[in-house]
């Protein structure tokens, strides 16, 4: 086991070397670069290529590319054209904030769709099972902002229960619980819809998963065993059905600081989600590509943690 | 011209001209609009508070600070880098320079009390005001003006003014590193500094003037020429000469400024602003519960009228400083004859895609000039009515002929167009299918798609386009490049002597009235000519919570300008 | 239905002469895991150096403690494992080192009835498909002759035409085990290993398909690993049989001679624990003393030592020679 | 009965499931509603009295009335047209995009966890470089590259279902490898290595079957999310160009509070027919699991 | 005699299938007494592990229901009891071994986990007492390296060593009635003896009653008290195992005797009962077995037989045995 993990950490060495490439070769081809994006008003072709020559941006583009991967490797991602900082602080100041958020939504979800699902799949064709699903398609069949606007409209605005947007009070000086309370409340929008959104498609994923587990011989002989219907379902079955949860799980990791782009816009989450958007559209390639490349190791590690969490719950499973 | 939307791009410091924006998602959504369309006139300008009882609690009672809301800043507070205006906006309060602009457009004179001009226009003498400090204490020197601009002509300066093109002397040898100081700056004592420029224009003494003394004492610590990373360190510790200065900021949330007790113009009345950071789904909210006392909020019917009820609110519809336009590729064959360009004009229903898109808060314009401006004219200007027939009239003599299956063609070519434009979007919602429809009827085929921005200004820069659907912001200098021939913002590839001329006259010209007359000229040339279609000039929204009192606002002078003289009312 | 197999003349059933299927001193261990990262901290013994040979047309009785690796030897001997040392030859052919596509070609040949019936068909495939599909995956017969061929097969197998579109999970233990011996005989091999075919049979199935595994014997030349817990079953189908210990060969000798002199203790204690169909009869039976030793640390010398009621010093140090005592009866046993 | 054997006509599975199918009243329901639907999409703009360029500024944002049905937009088009002709782009998108992701994503994902090693290697190395890709700045090339090739708009949603379909297949493709990797240990593929069985008749037929399910379940969340998607690569100049709708960017138009609150007709019926759309290959994926579920006999 | 523990009365279990019901157990009635050894055998497929399994009422709904009938276990109705009462009688007072080892056990769960899990919650051990107890039981029924075992997966035993895990766990909570379907049939002749023992040795010492479902002859002749003979779901024959033995009534059980390959007597044909058991599918009124009985006689393809007492505690459904059939 410990081979396999090694091994598939060196593999992380080419596969990354690819996505370097693939995502600077991209980056290439994007049209447009920060001087264009930029767009400032009256810039003579001559501060063009000045500004271009102060970003190395007029070097061939494979020097370019090692010149990156030689900064990268002592950990330097380098400099953010448009925030004139290191790309290490521009993540590490926004990426907490999608952080929080979206850790709070993964527990929430995935604790509520597991419940749900077990119980559309244990009561199945039920009328709780039918209202669930037709409540998942609801949520699945509008955009996310959709949703924002209708938890914003009703929850903050006709209901006055929570603030309608950002992550704390504009000059609150409060620190330790007051601030925590504050972010908290300021939280809840967000996290709810967040949680709605993807508490549907989790809810079916379980639900089928239960479906093909509680009609195994095992489930029979747990029950003949006099165990709980709970303990049956929950210990027994779940367990069996927890394949695709993990494939899901491996998915969430660079989902937990990827930042949500269009939620934290309508919330005003101060997220990381936004500012890579905006690298994007900038074409600050320092950025853009540090954070791609952040969040491909996060993906990368994501499914080596889900392959070699297939292995714990199933134990037949052999990766070699 | 163009960039993130007309709002995030900020006229470089103060100066230059024109912006294209991909008249992007911040200036969406139409509004619904009683057919007449008749009360353009009344609904721009200012409406005030009806029934101030309806202010929410949490505003009345925030007597000594003001909330302003705001799309996020990135935290460059540094006039020498910032990028977006958000943090323009900020950096306006943290920091003065020389001159400032007014409500007219025009500039006057603000940390310097005196500016002296020689006679051949190439020598500018600058006094500082005595009592101009910076938010420390230390007061402003001829010397950190000197080290300002020595950071402006580093070689590894990258914001966004182009501070070699202010042709101070000696500023290229400081750039590339053969000197270590700028000949033409002269510090003459510790209130007078002396530039001379090798040449000059009308934007000279702007350009000069709207820069903001940074304290050497503080940005020039670490700073050796050619490196600007000391000073980016400080970026989010501003040390600055204006109104306000730094209590604190969180990054994607919140800036908090509070009342410089330096400050040279006096002490401002609200001692605590805080920008906060709000989305256009939130912004009207947080406006009716009383959590920001001003924001920008599109402006379409639905909003004004959901604004005006609040009752509270001062409603601002302030003319945009910029317009939208249709280009066409003056290179290409199709669109070479003037003919053509005017027919394609005259050809598209114009006043219809702008009442689709924005109702009353937009107008057609046919000069590419903000009606607001001191160099606007409406004298001899065509205004290409909706005219299918005299477009039909024009393609006919341009030897366009209609084929057999309605489409027109001329040496066996079709005239076919392809046109691009950004998606979401209320005029380009409106335009593509009325201009398919319009050209249609004149035999031309329209071949539509939608691209990210970046994209068909790369297809621009490369000439390979037919048309596009863009906008341009405007600098209140009515100098710009993009009629030029060869101009560095000229997309179209228009060429026109006469234009080239008169755009050069006016910008050497100083004064004003003889300027004026320069560009009216230059206006009627390219109003003929037609190198693009223009559309329209549309407006911003500001509403202002109904108890601050005191703002100086107009479509040049924007509300940060008047900050530290607001009062809260009682 | 059983009139429906064909009785041949009643040839005994003896050893064809040449070898089929030859297994020189094969191993197969399971490695044991442990700890979070699972490394590796031991072996299980399951099969410990076994040889022996099938000829052709025998049939090979496998029996011995359970857990005592039979079934691993089957399924290693069909390259269903891979093994761990020695040699499994086919035809003259080691079966470990052929490639994919010749193994492909072999399976026709070779064939495997399941221990566990339940387990080794896939609950989404009708029994009727899984019995026939490997007909028409191997290009045996057409398309739309299967189903006739795999009725006739399932009804001599004692399963009836209507089981035909029905899913495993719809039928009895015994009739998925009659479910997996037509599996294995529609194929027409060769050789079969026949892992406790019968175990979950009533005693007339057991017998009906009893019959028929000798009949194809008798009629197709068809060789047998035949691993069973049944004793009387073994002794009927058997030429030969195999006792096995903890994963060694214990003693082997033609079925005759084994059943009437036995010469391992550990056989012997077998023989006298067949319970017997006769509710009167209380036989005496030799009661194995000790603990059951592990095969991941089996006991040194004799394997057997920890429980043989013979045991003495030589067997804990010397492993006993595994030796001919004449008419092909073998055992390794210094006591013998 | 004992000599002639009845020769019963062999009735394939998917016969057999099809027939299930069939007495599955849901899914029955569910595919009528998609036919229904699609027909609607197809032939109904046929009578509409208005046409898609068409706008009239006068009759904006009217609410639905016996002229207008579903009332008009801000540019005062007919809805109840826009909905019918944005079906069709979006039924289309959603289907197909949705068939090629699943098809890519299961055949890869049971092709890698059933050979591992290499096949394993390669497969889910080429799947985290999928995942890891930023999607956003290679849609914004691809649009651009189609543009300066001048691809005829109309024919860039083609482009557009393969480029979602090429997107969305990595989740699957892990979701099905995983449950293949516990399959292929289970016996019965035992039995059918020692029959002999063909690689693909191994994959294809004993393990795929056994992860329908899941398949199932992403093919429906993908139709949904495809519809979705389609709306904002549009705006890349991939998906469709306006004045054309799709039901996405139907919704999309109507992204404020406003309209939300004052004019439901702008994103009501969009929403509606995805929710339907969504719903009915629910019902249709849950007719044929049901279908192909052994244990599911008579419901 | 002792009290009667079980009594199923007139149990019909009926599976719902495309081509019909099959009725798998259909009009069972017979009880097992207190601390009796009761063997089930009979033709693979007539309904023994159903009936088994409706007792335990595990049948799987649906397809399966159970449609008629009583299963009255120390005078309460079990088909009665709801969920609750019954989980709590499961495993504890009424375990059961299952046929199949293999997919009866979790995949995912040690068979440690497995074994102590009704321990734990029936008889309140802690964990410690639970893992000793567990490793006692795997001893107990024969299988090396107990501490090893109990931290193993499933998937690593062998089909012998996974039935006894099962035969552990059902033994554990000492139950009043242990039902074991087919407990040996993947074990050695050593170890079925050795289990043999343990099972009669509990139910001497605790008064356990067993039902046993077998093929195996010699096991029922060593186990049995009672045996009872199913025939495509109905009983046709039950008596005292002596009686059974020495004087089989019915032509199929005669049959089953008949088969059974005889140690030391080798033959060269096995005995088996010609043709085939009947579809289950609507079963017509009649003697199922009449199609394969050399003494059919008209009244069997036209009526059914009652189970009727003929000997002492023997019953038979056979017409042979009555006088409608006499009078033919
Ligand atoms: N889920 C099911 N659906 C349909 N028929 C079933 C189902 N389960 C069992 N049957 C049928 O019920 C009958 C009785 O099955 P049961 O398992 O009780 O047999 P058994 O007597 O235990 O046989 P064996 O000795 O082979 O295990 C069989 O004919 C079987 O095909
Ligand atoms: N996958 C595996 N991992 C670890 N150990 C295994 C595995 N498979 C089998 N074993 C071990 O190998 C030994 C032999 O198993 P095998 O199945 O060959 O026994 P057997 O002789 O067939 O027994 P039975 O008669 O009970 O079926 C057992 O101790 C078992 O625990
Ligand atoms: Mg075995
Ligand atoms: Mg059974």
């Amino acid at each position: 086991m410990s081979q396999y993990i090694i091994r598939r950490l060196l593999q992380m060495i080419p596969t990354l070397i690819g996505i370097s490439i693939i995502v600077f070769a991209i980056s290439q081809m994007v049209p447009g670069d920060y001087i264009t994006a930029s767009q400032n008003p009256n810039m003579t072709a001559e501060r063009a290529d000045q500004l271009r020559a102060i970003y190395g941006l007029d070097k061939p583009p494979v020097q370019q590319y090692f010149i990156w991967v030689k900064n990268m490797l002592t950990g330097n991602l380098g400099d953010s054209f448009q925030h004139k900082m290191p790309v290490t602080e521009v993540i590490n100041t926004y990426v907490w904030n999608s952080f929080i958020i979206a850790f709070v939504t993964m527990i929430l979800s995935w604790t509520i769709a597991a419940f749900v699902g077990v119980f559309s799949a244990q009561f199945q064709y039920s009328f709780f099972d039918k209202v669930v699903t037709l409540l998942v398609f609801l949520l699945m069949s509008l955009p996310s902002f959709f949703i924002g606007l209708l938890a914003i409209k009703y929850i903050a605005l006709d209901l006055k229960l929570f603030p309608t947007g950002g992550m704390t009070t504009a000059g609150l000086n409060a620190g330790g619980f007051a601030y925590i309370k504050d972010v908290v409340e300021h939280m809840f929008l967000p996290v709810v819809v967040m949680t709605t959104l993807t508490v549907g498609g989790l809810t079916r994923y379980f639900r089928t998963g239960m479906l093909e587990v509680i009609r195994q011989d095992y489930i029979r002989t747990a029950r003949a065993k006099g165990l709980q219907e709970r303990t049956v379902i929950f210990k027994h079955a779940f367990r069996n059905a927890l394949l695709p949860a993990i494939t899901l799980l491996g998915f969430e990791l660079p989902g937990l600081f990827g930042g949500a782009m269009i939620l934290e816009r309508v919330f005003a989450w101060p997220g990381i989600g936004q500012i890579y958007l905006a690298s994007i559209n900038m074409r600050d390639y320092p950025l853009m590509l540090g954070f791609t490349m952040f969040l491909a190791v996060l993906t990368l590690l994501g499914n080596l943690i889900s392959d070699i969490l297939y292995g714990v719950a199933d134990p037949r499973i052999r990766l070699k | 011209a163009c960039g993130g939307g007309e709002e995030a791009a900020p006229a470089d410091n103060g100066t230059d001209s024109a912006v294209t924006t991909p008249a992007e998602s911040g200036e969406d959504a139409a509004g619904e609009t009683p057919a007449e369309g008749a009360d353009s006139e009344s609904a721009i300008g200012l409406t005030e508070a009806t029934d101030m009882t309806m202010n929410p609690p949490g505003a009345v009672n925030r007597t000594d600070s003001m909330i302003i809301g705001t799309v996020a800043p990135q935290g460059v507070f540094n006039p020498l880098f910032h990028q977006t205006a958000y943090d323009f906006a900020i950096d306006d309060n943290l920091f003065s320079s020389l001159i400032k602009v007014k409500a007219d457009g025009t500039y006057e004179n603000d940390m310097a009390d005196k500016i002296d001009i020689s006679d051949d226009n190439k020598t500018y003498t600058f006094h500082i005001r005595d009592d101009a400090k910076f938010s420390d204490g230390t007061p402003v020197t001829a010397n950190d003006y000197l080290f300002t601009m020595k950071l402006y002509m580093d070689a590894s300066y990258d914001g966004q003014s182009d501070p070699l093109s202010w042709n101070v002397v000696g500023a290229n040898e400081y750039n590339k590193g053969t000197a270590k100081d700028i000949s033409g700056i002269k510090v003459v004592d510790d209130k007078t500094v002396e530039i001379t420029v090798s040449d000059y224009d009308a934007m000279t003494q702007v350009n000069l003037g709207a820069v903001a003394p940074l304290p050497e004492a503080y940005y020039g610590k670490g700073y050796k020429q050619g490196d600007l990373t000391s000073v980016k360190q400080l970026n989010a510790k501003p040390v600055g000469s204006g109104p306000y200065k730094l209590k604190s900021y969180s990054a994607g949330q919140e800036v908090d400024l509070v009342a410089n007790e330096h400050y040279y113009g006096g002490v401002a009345k609200i001692p605590n602003v805080i920008f906060k950071v709000t989305t256009d789904t939130t912004n009207m909210a947080m406006l009716q519960s009383g959590e920001t006392d001003l924001d920008n909020v599109t402006v379409n019917e639905d909003n004004v009228e959901e604004l005006k009820s609040m009752g509270f609110l001062d409603v601002n519809v302030l003319k945009n400083n910029g317009y939208g336009y249709v280009a066409m590729n003056n290179k290409n064959p199709l669109f070479s004859d003037v003919k053509v360009r005017q027919a394609l004009t005259y050809g598209l229903n114009r006043a219809e895609v702008v009442e689709a898109a924005y109702g009353p808060y937009a107008e057609v314009i046919n000069i590419p000039q903000s009606d607001v401006s001191w160099a606007y004219t409406a004298d001899k200007i065509n205004t290409y009515d909706y005219n299918p027939d005299e477009a039909k009239k024009l393609l006919d003599e341009a030897g366009w002929t209609v084929g057999s299956d309605g489409i027109r063609e001329k040496d066996g070519k079709k005239f076919e167009i392809n046109f691009s434009a950004t998606a979401d979007n209320p005029v380009v919602d409106a335009l593509i299918p009325i201009m398919t429809e319009n050209y249609q009827e004149l035999g031309i085929k329209l071949v539509t798609e939608t691209l990210d921005f970046n994209a068909i200004m790369e297809k621009k820069d490369r000439g390979d386009y037919d048309m596009f659907f863009a906008a341009w912001g405007l600098t209140p200098d009515p100098d710009t490049t993009v009629y030029i021939t060869d101009g560095a913002q000229n997309n179209s590839g228009y060429s026109n002597p006469k234009v080239d001329e008169l755009y050069a006259k006016g910008k050497k010209e100083l004064d004003l009235d003889k300027r004026k007359e320069i560009y009216a000229e230059a206006y009627q040339q390219i109003n003929a000519d037609a190198p693009e279609i223009l559309m329209y000039q549309r407006t911003n929204m500001l509403a202002i919570n109904g108890r601050l009192d005191g703002w100086d606002i107009s479509p040049y002078k924007e509300y940060q300008h008047s900050l530290s003289q607001v009062q809260a009312a009682q | 239905m059983s009139e429906s197999v064909v009785q041949l003349d009643k040839q005994q059933n003896g050893a064809g002469g040449e070898p089929l299927i030859q297994v020189d001193n094969l191993k197969k261990y399971f490695p044991i895991t442990g700890g979070v990262f699972q490394r590796k901290v031991g072996d299980v013994k399951a099969v410990d150096g076994v040889s022996f040979t099938i000829n052709k047309g025998e049939s090979f009785g496998l029996v011995g403690e359970s857990g005592c690796g039979k079934s691993t030897i089957g399924r290693t001997l069909l390259r269903l494992n891979d093994k761990t040392e020695g040699t499994v030859t086919f035809e003259g052919q080691d079966l470990h080192e052929l490639s994919k596509s010749e193994l492909r070609k072999m399976r026709t040949k070779m064939q495997i009835v399941f221990q566990d019936p339940f387990s080794s068909l896939n609950p989404r495939i009708k029994v009727g498909e899984a019995i026939g599909e490997a007909l028409v995956d191997h290009g045996l017969v057409s398309r739309k002759d299967v189903k006739q061929r795999v009725i006739e097969t399932m009804k001599i197998c004692g399963l009836a035409e209507y089981h035909y579109d029905r899913f495993p999970h719809e039928f009895s233990g015994g009739q998925r085990q009659r479910i997996g011996i037509a599996r294995a005989l529609i194929m027409n091999p060769e050789f079969i290993v026949a892992d406790e075919p019968v175990s979950a049979l009533d005693v007339s199935i057991q017998a009906q398909i009893i019959n028929l595994m000798s009949d194809l014997q008798r009629e197709k030349q068809l060789t047998y690993l035949f691993i069973s817990h049944d004793l009387s079953v073994v002794e009927h189908l058997c030429n030969r049989v195999g006792v096995m210990y903890l994963g060694t060969m214990m003693e082997m000798a033609p079925t005759e001679e084994l059943f009437s002199n036995p010469l391992h203790p550990y056989t012997k204690a077998l023989m006298s624990a067949i319970p017997v169909p006769d509710p009167t009869l209380k036989r005496e039976r030799i009661v194995l003393q000790g603990d059951i030793p592990s095969p991941a640390n089996p006991p040194s010398g004799c394997k057997f030592h920890t429980r043989c009621p013979m045991a003495s010093d030589i067997c804990k140090q010397q492993v006993p020679e595994y030796r001919n005592m004449g008419n092909d009866h073998f055992v390794a046993c210094h006591f013998a | 009965m004992q000599e002639q054997l009845k020769i019963v006509k062999a009735e394939s599975p998917w016969k057999i499931a099809i027939r299930r199918f069939a007495r599955n009243r849901l899914a029955v329901i569910g595919l009528v509603i998609l036919v229904i639907m699609s027909l609607i999409c197809v032939f109904g703009p046929l009578f509409s009295p208005y046409t898609i360029n068409e706008t009239d500024v006068s009759n904006k944002n009217q609410a639905p009335n016996a002229d207008y049905w579903l009332g008009t937009d801000k540019l005062g088009r007919d809805i109840l047209l826009r909905v019918m002709l944005a079906g069709r782009i979006s039924l289309t998108v959603g289907l197909v995009a949705t068939a090629i992701s699943v098809a890519i994503g299961a055949t890869l994902g049971a092709v890698a966890g059933f050979y591992r090693k290499y096949a394993d290697t390669i497969i889910m190395r080429i799947a985290d470089i999928f995942l890891a890709l930023p999607t956003l700045p290679i849609l914004i090339t691809l649009g651009a590259i189609l543009s300066d090739l001048k691809v005829e708009p109309g024919k860039r949603i083609y482009f557009l279902m393969l480029i979602i379909g090429l997107l969305g297949w990595v989740s699957l493709a892990r979701l099905v490898r995983s449950q293949i990797l516990t399959l292929r240990e289970q016996e019965f593929m035992q039995a059918t290595e020692a029959l002999g069985l063909r690689d693909n008749r191994k994959i294809f037929r004993h393990l795929m079957p056994n992860t329908i399910p899941i398949i199932i379940v992403s093919a429906t969340l993908g139709v949904a999310g495809a519809i979705i998607t389609e709306s904002t690569l549009s705006f890349l100049g991939l998906g469709v160009v306006p004045p054309t709708p799709s039901w996405g960017n139907m919704i999309t138009a109507a992204n404020n509070l406003i309209d939300f609150r004052k004019r439901p007709w702008l994103w009501i019926p969009p929403g509606l027919c995805i929710l339907i759309t969504v719903t009915a290959i629910n019902l249709i994926g849950d007719g044929l699991r049901d279908a192909l579920d052994p244990k599911m006999k008579n419901r | 005699m002792a009290k009667e523990l079980v009594e199923f009365r007139n149990l019909e279990t009926h599976f719902k299938t495309s081509a019909g019901t099959v009725k798998a157990v259909n009009d069972v009635s017979f009880s097992i007494r207190e601390g009796e050894t009761l063997c089930v055998v009979g033709e693979s497929g007539c309904g023994k592990s159903v009936t088994a399994m409706s007792l335990m009422q595990l049948i799987e709904s649906p397809p399966g229901k159970i449609v008629g009938g009583e299963i009255i276990f120390e005078g309460k109705d079990l088909l009665k009891l709801n969920k609750k009462e019954m989980s709590r009688l499961r495993g504890n007072e009424i375990a059961m071994i299952f046929q199949e080892p293999m997919s009866s056990l979790n995949p995912v769960f040690t068979i440690g986990k497995q074994i102590t899990e009704p321990l734990l919650y029936h008889l309140g051990m802690s964990q410690k007492e639970a893992k000793a107890r567990a490793i006692e039981l795997i001893t107990l029924v024969g299988i090396p390296r107990p501490e090893k075992i109990f931290d193993s997966y499933p998937h690593e035993l062998s089909g012998g060593m996974r039935q006894r895990i099962m035969i552990a766990i059902a033994l554990s909570c000492n139950p009043k009635l242990l039902i074991a379907d087919e407990p040996t049939t993947a074990l050695d002749v050593t170890i079925q003896a050795q289990i043999l023992d343990l099972m009669r040795d509990i139910k001497s010492k605790m008064n356990t009653a067993i039902m046993m479902i077998t093929h195996d002859l010699g096991v029922v002749a060593e186990m049995a008290d009672f045996v009872v003979v199913m025939y495509a779901g109905k009983v046709i024959e039950e008596a005292p195992v002596l009686e059974l033995f020495r004087n089989p009534q019915h032509p199929y059980t005669q049959g089953l005797l008949k088969a059974k390959p005889v140690i030391n007597q080798r033959q060269e044909r096995l005995y088996s009962i010609p043709g085939q058991v009947p579809n289950p599918v609507d079963l017509g009124d009649n003697c199922h077995f009449h199609d394969r009985c050399e003494f059919c006689m008209e009244i069997c393809k036209a009526k059914t037989p009652p189970l009727r007492t003929h000997a002492d505690g023997h019953k038979t459904a056979c017409w042979l045995y009555e006088e409608e059939g006499q009078a033919q």
